[in-house]
């Protein structure tokens, strides 16, 4: 039982709370840094207590290594994120794009959003993770649609009913689940908690599980964007404020993808003793390869720059979905750790494209051109972004697909060659886009703008680290995740 | 970490590349940091490496370090042998001369709107990435200096940016650079889920049965084909090395593609440690191929840079003729001549690395004077710039394989290696190497052929245009750059037999035993297969060559020496102008129709608005249309197909969903 | 508790729920927005009085407060919200008759028999009556969500959405007796709140696009050369 | 290596230097002859070359030092490559120094600077004549070097004397490989020497030369050296198709009396080339620049033969 999880998780509702009352939005952005660096702050705390004990759980909330280091990645996004945002949002408002009543409401709703995050990754009771995840998409919503375009509302609501759709399907599992915990657990209201459940996983009725997990897949499938439940996924990215863009993409996924690997475990657990141990696992396989390469082929056809980048995300969560799918301890290592380098870089990326498109005026590809010329540090920080997103070493997710591949090889070898393919072919349809808006000649009346590119510097800094050296902390952490999940470890 | 000795002038070679990356930061504020220190330092990074290779050429031994980076479970290792030795002369050497050459040159940017930062900063991390690759002792440390090779260079690539031509290059470049990257990293996991690790080590000791072989050889030998610009794999080649800047594209050319002959020597010959005449059939076939294809191409340019690319997709091609032979004849258990053709390999590779380097830097001195690289304007060179026309002139006798020059040895052995055919057991073996060594004298006709019509064009005869006929002679640094690649080129043309000496580690360390004959009538003749076969007195011939010049030259002193000068005769005819001297592209037509089937060429003549005439010919290449163009029709296709899904109808959306949802049900009920 | 009583309690359920499947039929038949919407309102008091029914069959008392949450939140305060909407745009009037009638009937009911089949693994003795209740609630999930799909009204999508949840709370009430009450409250708020969200959603699709027709909703999309 | 033996080469290589031209002027007499003319004296050339020698050399204002270095390159090479092959006796020192690829390697760098000295002046017609140059020799080197490369693996050596020696002692046996290369031999010496039909050394018509093309602003001394190094070149060819194929009669050893048979044989031998090649030049007549290709793609074609003939019927199994 410890007090860090609790402001952790609680530090950005009460800024939420606190953000609600101030008008002065120079002021509300500071706060809005200020309460993301002391839940920053906070998740550190909590870190080092899980490095001391291995699980730290206690009123309904259960953190080990797993979800430890996504909730430190989480405050971490979040803080840059609301670093990036305090002088881009001024920007915003001052185009007239939105309002002062907008500044606030997307000054609530960051942190709101932020507080979901951490919830759904804190918490042990499958209900609540439904309840914050499905906050996570109300809090949202309305940034989305923010600046009131006609596109704007048109991606909110399409982001608001599938992922309301698919967010019920997920509640429909949910109780799925529940219903076949009652007879195993004769203690209803433990019937949710996840550690519970994991502990009695074997017991659980087979067939109802696996009915569970296929709406529960579904359900947070949609969240993650897996194909084809990912169409709402390019609209929000597109449409909403940047910093929205950068948190959606570095952590809301993340989280969603969080869930399903939980949700796993106890269905691998319940599965275990029937003739289709891995149906999980297939399915997530099956996901996560077709997210892989369709949206490898997506990048190709693209206009907006920020459409482009949600399409590679949809891209690397596919990975991701494949490598937890394919199980086994490299595997998992290497989605765990893409997890994480994946959130840095992209982020990072996003908050780039935030100033490539502030630069142009403009988020259509065709209208952003020679962006080292007109701001090198911008054009640069694109292009290095880029090429550590497409896994180019010595940045970290070159390691992570590197393992990734390599377990691959090692467990089924043909997939190798989807994957090879659907690398080139993302890869060659990020770069052809790229080429022309960070290099070439200037258009007449491009303008350097005062840009902050000290959180992308830090993000592809850590980027470059994991690259060339894995902390021995962190592996170790990660090992211990991958030994939750996938029961071996490499160390 | 346990260093040994040996390793640490490697170490210092790749800190001081780091290093002059680090120093280039400053080249932003004051721009002449760039020549004043980051060059330099660049230059000291190669003569460390080249140092660490001669000292492990020397002892031949082995020396193994662990760095304390990489995965917990996977750390970095470094390995230096007598392989990677070599290859660290081999870049050593070069990089040491474009650093010199480049003091002198990279001034010319100094007033250019492109920042400094990128030149010299990519230029060192892409030394260190080509360092590291030869100096990895795991497949990750490998990949990583690779793709690290592979994305500096691509910068430099990208350097000159303002044309859509050369962003097209670049991203040709990276695209089959990172495709290229992906193969050899499958190939090694095949090689890691049988040897159990990613340690070369562990990789050695796997046993693969035949069928597991063969692909990790073919996914090595596309890799590393397609980053040594083996047909049909080369399209980047000759659009990416002219865009760069000409240091970095000698560098590229003599370097880098060196570096990918080692991964695939390292890979094959150590690694997989198994030989099949299959195996040595393909590399055989695909190398002649690749060896005629490329002089002929790069007979039909009039780029001087981009022709000198696809001469390296020839030389490539020869350095694979050798390797192939020695598959074959290993896989036959002939392990001499298997060595014979080894080295013949290694021996051209060291040639090219040379030569190549030269020629580019040359072609360098010739933009950075006369701002052109079209031959179809130069003329005269020589006499605007007597020294690096001299130093053009040997790198152009050395690479059309003429005596006394280095690329005539290798040549010589090569051919030494494909006249014991006779040995092999399989009559189709046998003539397949005999065709093998037809192609490979063509090749050398035709590449001699092309350098005269370069040095004809470009150096003699008179300007034909005002800017050249206006050239400036290129600083002392430059002219420095190129004398210390071409003396070596000069050196091992003379002294084949001390450096086959030298080169005999690697055999032994590879292969397992060298030429033991090399030197058997003393180290005046080269008998590399026995003294009774074949033999040849390289410092004996240039001797009497020099002795024949100096006689022929006393006597005819004796009489008049003195010339007069007039205009010349042309049978008679007007005195004749600039213009009417035979072109690159005239000097080329007869070739282009003897083997016209093998170009893609539009030719049309049509009429101008002022009426005048004028001529138009393109001859491009045909892999394009064959090999890369239905590729991206595919493509394009599958992507429009696939954008069906996003019809923008939130609907169909939730159709899917319920699509979806009721499949599942339907799997697991 | 003596058997027939609870048997008769069974029974009443089945009606109940039966009805409730009736009821999405009418909702997803529906033309005129208005009736749909008091078609949904009917929904909500059915799943009101099957939770009280299980609350009366005694061990979840809890679930009276759900009782009454449901009847105030989804037969009460959501419609009349929808009424007032519907009012303010002026759509009372409106009324959007389904293309294939016949096609979308079929298509529903087997979706109901699929549910039953979907079931029919779930064997252990105990749970036939459950499992049966559970078959109609996905039932009325999947048409809920079917109609979602035929329906190119917003407020109709919304109508077949809150209907989807009605189905999941009539599982999750039948089924397990309710949810932690926790997780109920969450559930009850989130609903609160999208249904306000919807609202908002209504008249700022209005104002863009002048209709709620969610077909004229697409400028984002691929598909640039078919178009 | 004895002292007598280099003697002996050093000997033989004098010996091409003072044939050459006798060669060239049988040839021209027979051909002469064969035209019903008296023609001129035998050893014209040998007066031609005096008289060059004696004149002074006139360069153009646009020539470069490498025009004036080009002669003595060109001369020393082809002489060096002359030196290598065996013409009265086998025992021959230098054969071990260079090989028959070293030898095509020292043709082809003389061939090299007289085709770059074409081009140095600037004027079109160099241009034209190292362009076709290149192009004969680019299909006639491949085609040279297989025609020996078949005899060189015969006799498991590219050493000339040791091709020789094996001709002389193993015992005679039809080969096919030999008429394929002996064929393609024939063919690629008449292009190589530029004689009909693939060159006219008697001509200056502008449009049909090759080799006078290249030559063409040479004068004095350097004309003398061009036409020498030509004229050598034209008696190695000869002294390989001879001593070669029909080693008979070459002094195996240094004997006087040996090796005053063996300058007797190989003059014959040179004496009935030199009259076939005029007959063949009287009967032939030029053919177009675009029709050498095929005449020498039929040399390389023969020479391959020769090669694949040998490697699939007469090694191995």
């Amino acid at each position: 039982m410890s007090g860090a999880v609790f402001v952790t998780v609680f530090t950005p509702l009460a800024g939420a709370l606190l953000l609600v009352w101030i008008r002065n939005r120079n002021r509300a952005g500071w706060l809005n840094v200020m309460v993301s660096a002391s839940t920053f702050a906070a998740a550190l705390a909590l870190a080092l207590e899980v490095a001391r004990r291995e699980v730290v759980a206690g009123g309904g909330f259960r953190v080990d290594a797993f979800n430890v280091y996504l909730l430190v990645l989480t405050a971490f996004v979040g803080m840059t994120t609301s670093i990036f945002s305090r002088p881009y949002m001024q920007y915003v408002c001052a185009t007239g794009k939105t309002s002062a009543r907008g500044m606030r409401l997307y000054h609530v709703m960051f942190q709101l959003f932020i507080f979901t995050m951490l919830l759904a990754l804190a918490t042990d009771n499958l209900g609540i993770l439904w309840v914050a995840v499905e906050g996570a998409t109300l809090t949202t919503v309305l940034l989305v649609s923010l600046y009131r375009t006609p596109e704007a509302i048109e991606a909110a609501w399409k982001y608001f009913i599938l992922c309301g759709v698919g967010i019920a399907l997920a509640l429909f599992g949910t109780v799925v689940l529940y219903f076949a915990a009652q007879h195993v657990i004769d203690e209803p209201a433990a019937g949710l908690s996840w550690s519970t459940l994991h502990a009695v996983a074997p017991q659980l009725e087979p067939s109802i599980m696996s009915l569970a997990f296929v709406f529960l897949l579904v359900g947070y499938g949609t969240k993650v964007g897996l194909v084809p439940l990912h169409q709402w996924l390019p609209d929000a990215h597109s449409e909403g404020p940047t910093p929205m863009s950068a948190v959606l993409s570095g952590l809301l996924l993340n989280v969603a993808l969080y869930a399903i690997v939980r949700l796993k475990m106890l269905v691998d657990g319940a599965l275990a003793a029937t003739d289709t141990p891995y149906l999980a696992g297939q399915l997530l396989m099956g996901f996560g390869l077709a997210s892989f390469l369709v949206a490898g082929l997506f990048l190709h056809r693209q206009r907006d720059i920020k459409r482009m980048f949600s399409y590679s995300s949809i891209e690397h969560m596919g990975l991701m979905t494949f490598a937890f799918g394919m199980g086994g301890p490299l595997a998992t290592f290497a989605a765990l750790l893409h997890m994480l380098v994946h959130s840095l870089t992209k982020s990072a990326i996003f908050v780039t494209v935030g100033h490539a498109a502030h630069i142009a005026g403009t988020q259509s590809i065709e209208h952003i051109r020679g962006l080292i010329r007109t701001q090198p540090i911008v054009g640069w920080g694109l292009l290095i972004g880029v090429a550590a997103i497409a896994g180019f070493p010595p940045f970290g997710i070159f390691t992570s697909e590197f393992l990734l591949l390599s377990a691959t090889m090692q467990s089924q070898p043909w997939f190798t060659v989807a994957l090879l393919v659907g690398l080139a072919v993302a890869f060659a349809g990020l770069f052809r886009h790229l080429h022309p808006m960070v290099y070439g000649v200037v258009p007449a009346g491009q303008q350097p703008v005062p840009a902050n590119m000290i959180p992308v510097m830090v993000h592809l800094g850590l980027v470059l680290w994991l690259g060339v050296s894995i902390p021995v902390f962190l592996a170790h952490w990660l090992d211990r995740a991958t030994g939750l999940i996938s029961g071996g470890h490499l160390l | 970490m346990t260093s040994s000795g040996a390793l640490l002038p490697a170490a210092l070679a790749v800190g001081l590349a780091l290093l002059s990356t680090v120093v280039s930061l400053f080249s932003a504020r004051a721009p002449r940091v760039l020549r004043t220190l980051v060059m330099p330092l660049f230059s000291l990074a190669g003569l460390a490496a080249t140092g660490a290779g001669l000292a492990a050429l020397l002892d031949g031994g082995v020396s193994i370090a662990q760095l304390p980076l990489g995965l917990p479970w996977l750390p970095w290792m470094v390995r230096l042998d007598a392989l990677s030795g070599l290859f660290l002369c081999v870049i050593g050497v070069v990089s040491f001369a474009v650093g010199v050459y480049g003091r002198g040159y990279v001034r010319g940017f100094e007033h250019g709107r492109d920042p400094l930062p990128p030149l010299g900063g990519f230029a060192g991390l892409f030394l260190a990435g080509m360092l590291l690759v030869v100096l990895a002792d795991d497949a990750f440390l490998f990949m990583v200096a690779w793709e690290l090779m592979s994305l500096s260079s691509y910068f430099l690539v990208a350097f000159h940016h303002d044309q859509a031509a050369n962003r097209r290059a670049a991203f040709l470049y990276l695209l089959m650079a990172h495709i290229g990257g992906l193969t050899i990293l499958l190939g090694f996991g095949v090689l890691a889920s049988f040897g159990g690790g990613f340690a070369f080590d562990a990789m050695r000791g796997a046993e693969l049965p035949f069928g597991w072989a063969s692909v990790a050889f073919v996914l090595a030998f596309a890799g590393f084909g397609m980053k040594a610009g083996l047909v049909p794999l080369h399209a980047w080649l000759p659009e990416a090395h002219p865009v760069a800047p000409s240091h970095i594209s000698a560098l590229m050319s003599a370097v880098m593609l060196k570096v990918a002959v080692y991964g695939f020597i390292r890979v094959v010959f150590d690694l997989v440690g198994q030989f099949h005449w299959q195996w040595g059939v393909t590399v055989l076939v695909i190398g002649s191929v690749s060896a005629l294809l490329g002089v002929l191409y790069a007979l039909m340019q009039h780029d001087l840079k981009r022709l000198l690319a696809y001469h390296s997709v020839e030389n490539i091609g020869i350095i694979f003729i050798g390797l192939g032979m020695a598959l074959l004849f290993l896989a036959t258990s002939h392990a001499l001549l298997g060595t014979v053709a080894f080295v013949a390999a290694l021996y051209h590779t060291i040639n090219h690395a040379l030569f190549k380097g030269l020629l580019f830097l040359g072609a360098g001195a010739i933009q950075h004077s006369a701002n052109e690289r079209d031959l179809e304007k130069m003329g005269g060179l020589l006499r605007r710039m007597p020294w690096t026309g001299l130093f053009f002139l040997i790198g152009c006798i050395s690479i059309s394989a003429l005596p006394p020059f280095n690329g005539f040895v290798s040549e010589w052995l090569t051919f030494q290696a494909a006249l014991q055919a006779w040995q092999l057991d399989s009559g189709v073996l046998r003539s397949l190497v005999a065709i093998a060594a037809a192609m490979l004298a063509l090749t050398g006709a035709l590449a001699a052929a092309c350098f005269v019509k370069v040095y004809g064009v470009a150096f003699l005869g008179r300007a034909r245009s005002r800017h050249v006929r206006r050239a400036r002679p290129v600083p002392f640094s430059m002219l420095a750059g190129q004398g210390v690649l071409a003396l070596p080129c000069l050196l091992l043309g003379l002294l084949p037999t001390t450096f086959i000496g030298l080169l005999n580690a690697v055999p032994q360390q590879v292969l397992g035993h060298g030429l033991a004959q090399a030197t058997a009538h003393g180290w005046l003749w080269l008998t590399p297969v026995s003294p009774e076969t074949a033999s040849y007195g390289a410092p004996l011939v240039a001797a009497a060559l020099f002795a024949a010049l100096a006689l022929g030259l006393w006597l005819m002193g004796r009489g008049n020496r003195r010339v007069r000068r007039c205009d010349a005769w042309d049978c008679g005819f007007a005195p004749p102008e600039p213009g009417m001297q035979y072109t690159a592209t005239a000097f080329a037509q007869p070739i282009r129709r003897v083997f016209g089937l093998l170009f893609h060429i539009e030719e049309a003549v049509e009429q101008q608005r002022d009426g005048r005439l004028r001529h138009h010919l393109r001859v491009s290449d045909r892999a394009w249309g064959i090999f890369y163009l239905p590729v991206t029709r595919v493509v394009e296709n599958a992507a429009r197909q696939v954008a069906r899904l996003q019809s923008g109808n939130v609907r169909i959306y939730l159709g899917w969903s319920l699509a979806t949802l009721l499949v599942l049900l339907w799997i697991i009920a | 508790m003596s058997l027939e009583h609870l048997t008769l309690l069974q029974q009443l359920m089945v009606v109940l729920a039966a009805v409730v499947l009736f009821t999405s039929f009418v909702l997803l038949e529906q033309a005129r927005l208005v009736a749909a919407i008091h078609a949904f309102a009917w929904q909500g008091v059915l799943v009101a009085l099957v939770t009280v029914i299980v609350a009366a069959s005694g061990r979840h008392t809890h679930l009276f407060f759900s009782a009454a949450l449901t009847l105030g939140l989804k037969a009460l305060l959501i419609p009349w919200m929808l009424h007032r909407l519907v009012r303010r745009l002026e759509l009372d009037r409106h009324s959007e008759p389904l293309r294939r009638p016949a096609l979308v009937i079929m298509a529903a009911l087997a979706l109901v028999i699929f549910s039953y089949w979907l079931v029919l693994p779930i064997v252990q003795q105990e749970l036939i009556f459950t499992r049966n209740i559970v078959a109609v609630s996905l039932a009325v999930v999947l048409i809920g969500l079917l109609m979602m799909v035929i329906r190119t009204q917003a407020v109709a999508q919304v109508l077949g959405f809150m209907s989807m949840e009605n189905g999941l709370f009539l599982a999750a009430v039948s089924a397990t007796g309710g949810m932690p009450l926790m997780v109920e409250l969450g559930v009850a708020f989130d609903v609160l709140v999208a249904a306000v969200l919807f609202g908002v959603f209504f008249f700022q699709i209005r104002a863009s696009i002048d209709s709620l027709d969610v077909d004229r909703m697409n400028r984002l999309t691929e598909r640039v050369d078919e178009q | 290596m004895t002292l007598a033996a280099w003697g002996l080469a050093l000997l033989q290589a004098l010996l091409y230097v003072a044939l050459a031209p006798l060669l060239a002027g049988w040839i021209r007499k027979v051909k002469a002859r064969l035209q019903n003319r008296r023609g001129a004296a035998l050893w014209q050339p040998y007066r031609d070359m005096r008289k060059l020698f004696g004149k002074e050399a006139r360069m153009a204002h646009t020539a470069s030092l490498l025009f004036r270095a080009a002669p003595y390159i060109v001369f020393a090479a082809t002489w060096l490559a002359a030196a290598a092959v065996p013409l009265v006796a086998t025992g021959l020192p230098t054969a071990a120094i260079a090989d028959v690829i070293v030898i095509a390697g020292l043709l082809g760098l003389a061939r090299f600077f007289l085709a770059l000295a074409g081009m140095d002046v600037g004027t079109p017609f160099g241009g034209m004549g190292a362009s076709r140059e290149m192009l004969v020799s680019a299909l006639a080197e491949p085609a040279m070097l297989m025609a020996v490369f078949t005899l060189a693996m015969t006799a498991h050596s590219t050493n000339l004397v040791s091709v020789v020696d094996y001709q002389l002692n193993s015992t005679g046996m039809l080969r096919p490989s030999y008429l394929f290369a002996l064929s393609g031999l024939v063919l690629v010496a008449i292009a190589e020497t530029g004689r009909i039909p693939v060159d006219n050394p008697a001509t200056h018509l502008e449009l049909t030369m090759i080799h006078e093309a290249m030559i063409l602003e040479y004068s004095g001394r350097h004309l003398a050296l061009m036409e020498w190094a030509a004229q050598l070149k034209l008696l190695l060819y000869g002294a390989l198709l001879a001593n070669v194929f029909f080693p008979w009669g070459i002094a195996q050893g240094a004997g006087m009396g040996e090796l005053g048979l063996g300058l007797v044989v190989v003059m014959a031998k040179l004496a009935l080339l030199g009259a076939a090649l005029a007959v063949s030049e009287t009967v032939l007549a030029k053919m177009r620049v675009f029709r050498v290709p095929a005449f020498l793609n039929l040399a390389l074609l023969l020479a391959l033969l020769g090669l694949l003939s040998h490697v699939i019927l007469e090694v191995g199994a």
